[in-house]
């Protein structure tokens, strides 16, 4: 046991960084082959969420415009948001539209959310693309309309719709962009892959999008366990305004509060984004996709996506159309069946596990991990905090992970809140570094949700106020406009009785000549006679 | 200078007034849990603690000695304590009303608290000069408010704890006060 | 050769050093407190920005701010079932009160519901409309009611006044939760960790 | 499977445990284990031993009383690591039922009463040892040595199997081992620092000059190799970043500025030289592996450093102007103490919020405007 401690002991020497980990590099599986185009699966499942809100409600999410049973053409706009900026959808090859359903969660915390279910034919008729004629001649606003009409998103995996963050970022006319190739994660090798293959490609697609926000100058970030993807992006850099940072790889630094404090040694606040410091960040996947879209006017419909785990006979990156399933990846990878235990999408430190192998691949899908227990093994039992401190080390929102536990589990909501639950990304370096074996995320989990209710419903009392105090002034001004009509009921009635007394004079009087001509008659003389008298 | 210091540490410390002198207990463990309560607590007894020592000092000195009416130390210390005490009181009321209903019964207890009236009795013995025992006295109320400070924070610590039900609340305030006070009785002797 | 402490040079800088941070701790302090203190004249609205506004009247008080009024005057923290138990602690945590259970006398918890009007039975007499403190129910005269779920409170202020008794209250369908503050979602490692450490830690 | 498909990322961790944690800076304790054994014969050994044997059986009886995994709570080796400390805490030959009274008290109340490990406010070991110095400072301030152990003269160690009879003798005295004229040297040595502030510090030099070899037996020069093991110790500790910096670095400055402040030639044989207050008493023990606990220190680095800054100076005052010489514990309950305040007043400033100073100026300036 000594032994197994001093070969832990020196797996933890310089495993914890100031503000995060070092976690071990696990690309180079993925990273042996060039990445592969995948044959066309013959059905794709494009779910219709915005990326923008995940926990948006179903009329904030994008809607179809094209119904059951139509045929699709390729790159036809298939699904567009309401308000402008909004994500776009588009048809990754041609086919029949069979079906708009609601597919199951693919992972524990996500909603079951609607998705269009394309049967692809085999001949790829696609509509024709007119790319501009000189795409330099465009005008930023131009740039950026044709990024929206692409539909595309960040494809790092927040995947916040790029246009909207772009005209953001120009309203608050940001000084610095960021091309984020940092890849921390120890499995993801896309963007790495993307670097080595298509440097070019991304340096163009940098310069759009800088012309696009306007910035004075641009920078791509990549780390310095990717020395391949270094030299083509050297060679790529060449002659162009754009320079190079190589910071060194460390978890999370791929984040993008964590680059813009090391590239401009500036925080952002906290409840702010980069924008608000005058950087905008964006992916290197993102960069390809919108030099695609300006230079060749063709919009998103597919990305790169890193196939590993020890499950896999042939780990690669393939370039995968959006809504392709998992399992057809998988298939073209080949599969160990024995190995293969269970699927994590996302990397190991962020994703989440697959409950549906038929989950599509989406525009923020960047790795499918197929492993097993050797691999990655069963979360041991959670032990008692010893508050070791390693967590708060480790936490690059520099929070106190140990004191943040005590108070969500004594439920002193308010204390959770000042030690900063909100600032937290759930990048799990906390529970990594953890001797106690503590899931510190799904306690951050849990303890957000529950504040997201309690502010919900403190929202709504809020509004219920307001209406009830709406309604009393309400009832105040109702009585208000009842005193004229009172009145005017009163001199109604006023008249009313005047003809009263009149019509009582009346019958008094016709009361009276009765009376005397029953006197007439009781003196037996003939009235007629008396009136000619 | 280093006197000074000295008199402020053995006010504040060695002769702590909640935890080795036992005084002023109910206070002490009225605080509540809620770190920014006991806070305030702090600051309003220390409002009371300070002047009303200051004044008992003075009418000691100037008034009693002089007349030989020692034996009514007693009820003058509780008289001006417990008019300090009215004063804050309505003062709260009047101007923040939110502090007096958090702490208008502490502050009403503190009227006739042993930790004033003790302070008024003990600064007497050790010390000789007028100023130096009204350091110790500013010494020892700051003391007692930092003390309560302390144990806010140490009890909010406790209570994030799982302890066992028969224990949990005062019971394990209390062993944690007697771990304190052991560990402010080892400074015993200094100065 | 006296030891450096007892230098009286050394004592002044020694000792204007602790003042000067015992001046900074209390500049420090002041400038802190002052936010705090300049909330403390509008208790009544704190208190009522806690209470959950469903105008119910089931503390004894017509509305919400009445029984914020009440409490700021001393009256007891736990009339409140809609709030429940987060009221409640939100409440003793401003008022720096102990945390009591809720006084049965009005009322239980239960979770938030919303009024529904069987429509088919309503006969458009304006009662509702007129008990409704948040004007959540529209409809005219001899004509079929209904509620603006959104806008409804839940309070049952307008069940009975109805005469034919066509309102329903049933609840309001809740945000879902995926992770429980167990650490780990499933139950079987909640239960685990249960025989790890006796009670559980949050209750 | 199913339960691990619910559970949330990460998926990975670093393989340390606790457990392997506790057992590690038990493993470095060993060198001053073995220097004051080599020193003052078996009878630190003998208490740890027995210190252990009471702890778990405490621990055990409690978790079965608390209706606990009993194994699973043993098995995080705190329970040792407390014991460990405690019996090289407790003077050598001390009789049985002291220890096993610290360390029921130490446990059962310090420990489990607040609801086990990670829990506890104070320092069970420290304040066991506390409790049983006020409670009874004649045993706890004499040392009762094998003879051998004693006269630095004599050829034969107490490392022997008389020396071994004569520790049972002192811990067990119901035991008939010392029948036939087997003697403990009952002279009551208070602690080694009062010898060594006899002597003015330095008694490694001392014993260099006088030409005995560094490890002749002189109680002072033993006490001063005991805190380099312990130095050595808590270097190992540092070099595998089990525990950071902050805490020893700024104790052992504070108590080093402290005694430098007050040194002066003359009366260095009452308050000491920084030297001696360095390798004297127990301060390298505490600055390693006491103040560093972590379930009682303070967390946060500026908290931590202000917490060392406290147990320095206390440390230092308690022992030159106080009345007790074994300052660690007292100086180390009382940063306990104050350990959750700090917590609370210098938590580190978050990622993108203002710090102390920023937030005053910004209040200031805010409130200058209004």
């Amino acid at each position: 046991m000594i032994r197994q401690a001093f070969t832990d002991l020196f797996a933890r020497l310089g495993s914890t960084t100031r503000r995060g980990i070092r976690p071990p590099t696990l690309r180079e599986s993925s990273l042996r082959s060039r990445i592969m185009p995948t044959p066309m699966p013959d059905q794709l499942l494009l779910p219709l969420q915005d990326y923008a809100d995940p926990l948006a409600r179903e009329h904030d999410r994008i809607a179809p415009c094209v119904d059951v049973g139509d045929w699709v053409a390729k790159y036809q706009l298939l699904a567009k948001g309401k308000e402008p900026g909004s994500l776009r959808l588009h048809a990754p090859t041609s086919g029949t539209v069979q079906a708009i359903e609601q597919i199951p969660a693919a992972a524990i915390g996500q909603r079951p959310q609607l998705a269009i279910r394309l049967l692809t034919d085999t001949d790829e008729r696609e509509l024709p693309l007119e790319p501009p004629s000189d795409y330099r001649a465009l005008a930023p606003e131009q740039l950026v309309q044709l990024i929206e009409e692409a539909g595309i998103c960040g494809l790092g995996g927040a995947g916040y719709p790029t246009a909207r963050k772009i005209r953001d970022a120009v309203e608050k006319n940001v000084k610095t962009l960021i091309i984020n190739g940092v890849e921390c994660e120890p499995y993801i090798s896309c963007d790495e892959a993307l670097l080595r293959e298509r440097a070019s490609l991304t340096v163009k697609g940098a310069e759009l999008l800088q012309a696009a926000c306007l910035a004075d100058d641009c920078v791509i970030v990549i780390d310095n366990a990717m020395p391949a993807a270094r030299k083509a992006l050297t060679l790529a850099l060449q002659g162009s305004s754009i320079s190079l940072r190589v910071v060194h790889r460390r978890y999370p630094a791929g984040d993008e509060r964590q680059l813009v404090k090391a590239i401009c040694r500036r925080e952002v606040p906290g409840e702010g984004h980069p924008p608000d410091v005058g950087v905008l960040v964006q992916n290197i996947g993102t960069a390809v996709a919108v030099y695609e879209a300006i230079v060749h006017a063709k919009p998103c419909i597919s990305r790169i996506v890193t196939l590993t785990g020890s499950a896999l006979l042939t780990p690669k990156n393939f370039d995968v159309p959006i809504g392709t399933p998992v399992q057809h990846l998988l298939k073209l990878c080949g599969v160990d069946d024995k190995e293969h235990e269970f699927t994590i999408r996302g990397g190991s430190l962020m994703g989440q596990y697959l409950l549906e192998q038929s989950a599509p691949i989406e525009k923020t899908t960047n790795c499918i991990i197929a492993s097993n227990s050797l691999e990655i093994p069963e979360w041991e039992t959670e032990q008692a905090c010893i508050r070791c401190g390693y967590c708060a080390q480790a936490c690059p929102a520099q929070l106190q992970p140990q004191q943040l536990l005590a108070s969500i589990r004594s439920e002193e909501r308010q204390q959770t809140l000042a030690l900063g639950l909100d600032d937290c990304i759930e990048c799990g370096a906390c529970a990594v570094v953890c001797p106690s074996r503590i899931p510190l995320v799904s306690y951050y989990r849990a303890a957000k949700e529950i504040h997201r209710e309690e502010f919900t419903s403190h929202e709504q009392s809020r509004h219920w106020q307001a209406r009830f105090q709406y309604h009393q002034y309400r009832l105040k001004k109702n009585q208000d406009r009842a005193q004229p009509r009172k009145a005017v009921e009163q001199t109604v009635k006023e008249a009313q009785g005047f003809s009263r007394d009149q019509a009582r004079m009346e019958i008094s009087a016709a009361v009276e000549r009765v009376r005397r001509r029953r006197q007439a008659l009781a003196g037996g003389k003939d009235p007629g006679q008396e009136k000619s008298q | 200078m280093a006197t000074l210091f000295s008199t402020i540490i053995a006010a504040a410390l060695v002769n702590n007034l909640a935890l080795v002198q036992l005084l002023g207990v109910s206070t002490f463990f009225s605080a509540s849990r809620q770190f920014s309560a006991a806070a305030e607590l702090a600051l309003l007894s220390f409002l009371v603690l300070f002047p009303a020592a200051c004044i008992n000092l003075l009418l000691q000195a100037l008034v009693l000695e002089p007349l030989n009416l020692e034996f009514l130390r007693l009820f003058l210390f509780v008289a001006v304590s417990a008019g300090i005490t009215g004063l804050l009181a309505r003062q709260l009321v009047s101007v923040f009303p939110l502090l007096a209903r958090r702490h208008i019964r502490a502050v009403l207890l503190m009227c006739s608290n042993s930790a004033v009236i003790g302070l008024s009795f003990l600064q007497g013995s050790s010390l000789s000069s007028l100023p130096m025992k009204l350091v110790y006295s500013f010494g020892a109320a700051a003391g007692f408010s930092m003390s309560l400070l302390l144990f806010a924070a140490l009890r909010q610590r406790i209570d994030q704890g799982s302890s066992p039900a028969a224990l949990r609340g005062i019971p394990l305030y209390l062993i944690s006060a007697g771990i304190a006070s052991m560990a402010l009785l080892g400074f015993a002797g200094l100065v | 050769m006296i030891p450096l402490a007892e230098n009286f040079f050394f004592q002044l800088l020694a000792g204007s050093l602790l003042l000067g941070s015992l001046l900074l701790a209390i500049a420090w302090s002041v400038v802190a407190t002052r936010k705090r203190l300049q909330e403390q004249r509008f208790l009544v609205d704190r208190i009522n920005s806690i209470l959950p506004q469903t105008q119910c009247g089931r503390c004894g008080h017509p509305g919400c701010r009445p029984y914020a009024r009440a409490i700021a005057t001393g009256e007891a923290i736990n009339r409140c079932p809609p709030g429940g138990d987060s009221t409640i602690r939100l409440l003793a945590l401003l008022l720096n009160e102990a945390r009591v259970p809720l006084d049965p006398a009005h009322g239980e918890i239960e979770p938030a519901r919303v009024a529904v009007i069987r429509e088919a039975e309503c006969i458009g007499c304006t009662k509702c409309i007129v008990a409704c403190p948040v004007d959540a129910i529209i409809g005219a005269a001899k004509r079929m009611h209904t509620v603006i779920a959104s806008e409804c409170t839940g309070c049952d202020l307008c069940i009975e006044p109805c005469p034919v008794d066509c309102i329903d209250l049933v609840e309001r369908d809740a945000a879902p939760r995926y992770w429980s503050l167990s650490g780990l979602a499933s139950p079987a490692a909640t239960a685990n960790r249960e025989a790890l450490d006796g009670e559980p830690c949050h209750d | 499977m199913k339960q691990r498909l619910f559970s949330s990322s990460p998926m990975q961790f670093f393989p340390l445990q606790t457990s392997q944690i506790m057992l590690l800076v038990i493993l470095a304790t060993l060198p001053a284990m073995l220097v004051s054994t080599w020193f003052f014969g078996y009878g630190v050994v003998l208490n740890v031993l027995f210190a252990s044997l009471i702890g778990l059986l405490c621990e055990a009886a409690i978790c079965r009383i608390r209706g606990r995994a009993v194994r699973a709570t043993l098995a995080d080796n705190s329970c040792l690591l407390t014991a460990v400390l405690f019996g090289m805490t407790i003077p050598p030959g001390t009789t049985w039922w002291l220890i096993a009274m610290g360390m029921v008290f130490a446990i059962a109340l310090v420990k489990h009463a607040y609801g086990g490990l990670g829990q506890n406010t104070f320092n069970p070991a420290m304040a066991g040892y506390l409790f049983l110095l006020l409670a009874y400072p004649l045993d706890m301030t004499s040392w009762h040595l094998p003879v051998a152990a004693q006269d630095f003269t004599s050829t034969h160690s107490p490392l022997g199997w008389q020396g071994l009879l004569q520790s049972l003798g002192c811990l067990f005295p119901f035991l008939p081992v010392l029948g036939d004229g087997l003697t403990v040297d009952g002279l009551a040595m208070a602690t080694p620092l009062i010898e060594s502030k006899l002597a003015a510090g330095n008694a490694i030099r001392a014993a260099m000059e006088e030409g005995y070899g560094l490890f002749a037996r002189r109680a002072e020069t033993g006490w001063e190799l005991v805190n380099v093991a312990w130095l050595l110790g808590g270097l190992f500790l540092l070099a595998t970043r089990l525990i950071s910096w902050h805490i020893p670095l700024s104790m052992i400055a504070a108590t080093l500025v402290m005694s430098l402040l007050y040194y002066s030639p003359s009366a260095a044989a009452v308050l000491g030289t920084p030297y001696l207050h360095l390798l004297g008493s127990a301060t390298m023990m505490g600055a390693f592996f006491i103040a560093t606990d972590p379930v009682s220190a303070a967390t946060g680095s500026r908290a931590k450093i202000a917490y060392g800054l406290i147990i320095g100076v206390s440390l230092y005052s308690i022992r030159v102007w106080g009345s007790y010489l074994d300052a660690v514990a007292i100086a180390v309950l009382f940063g306990n103490f104050c350990a959750p305040l700090l917590d609370r007043l210098l938590a580190p400033r978050k990622y993108g919020h203002p710090g102390f100073f920023a937030k005053l100026l910004g209040n200031i300036s805010r409130r200058k405007i209004t």
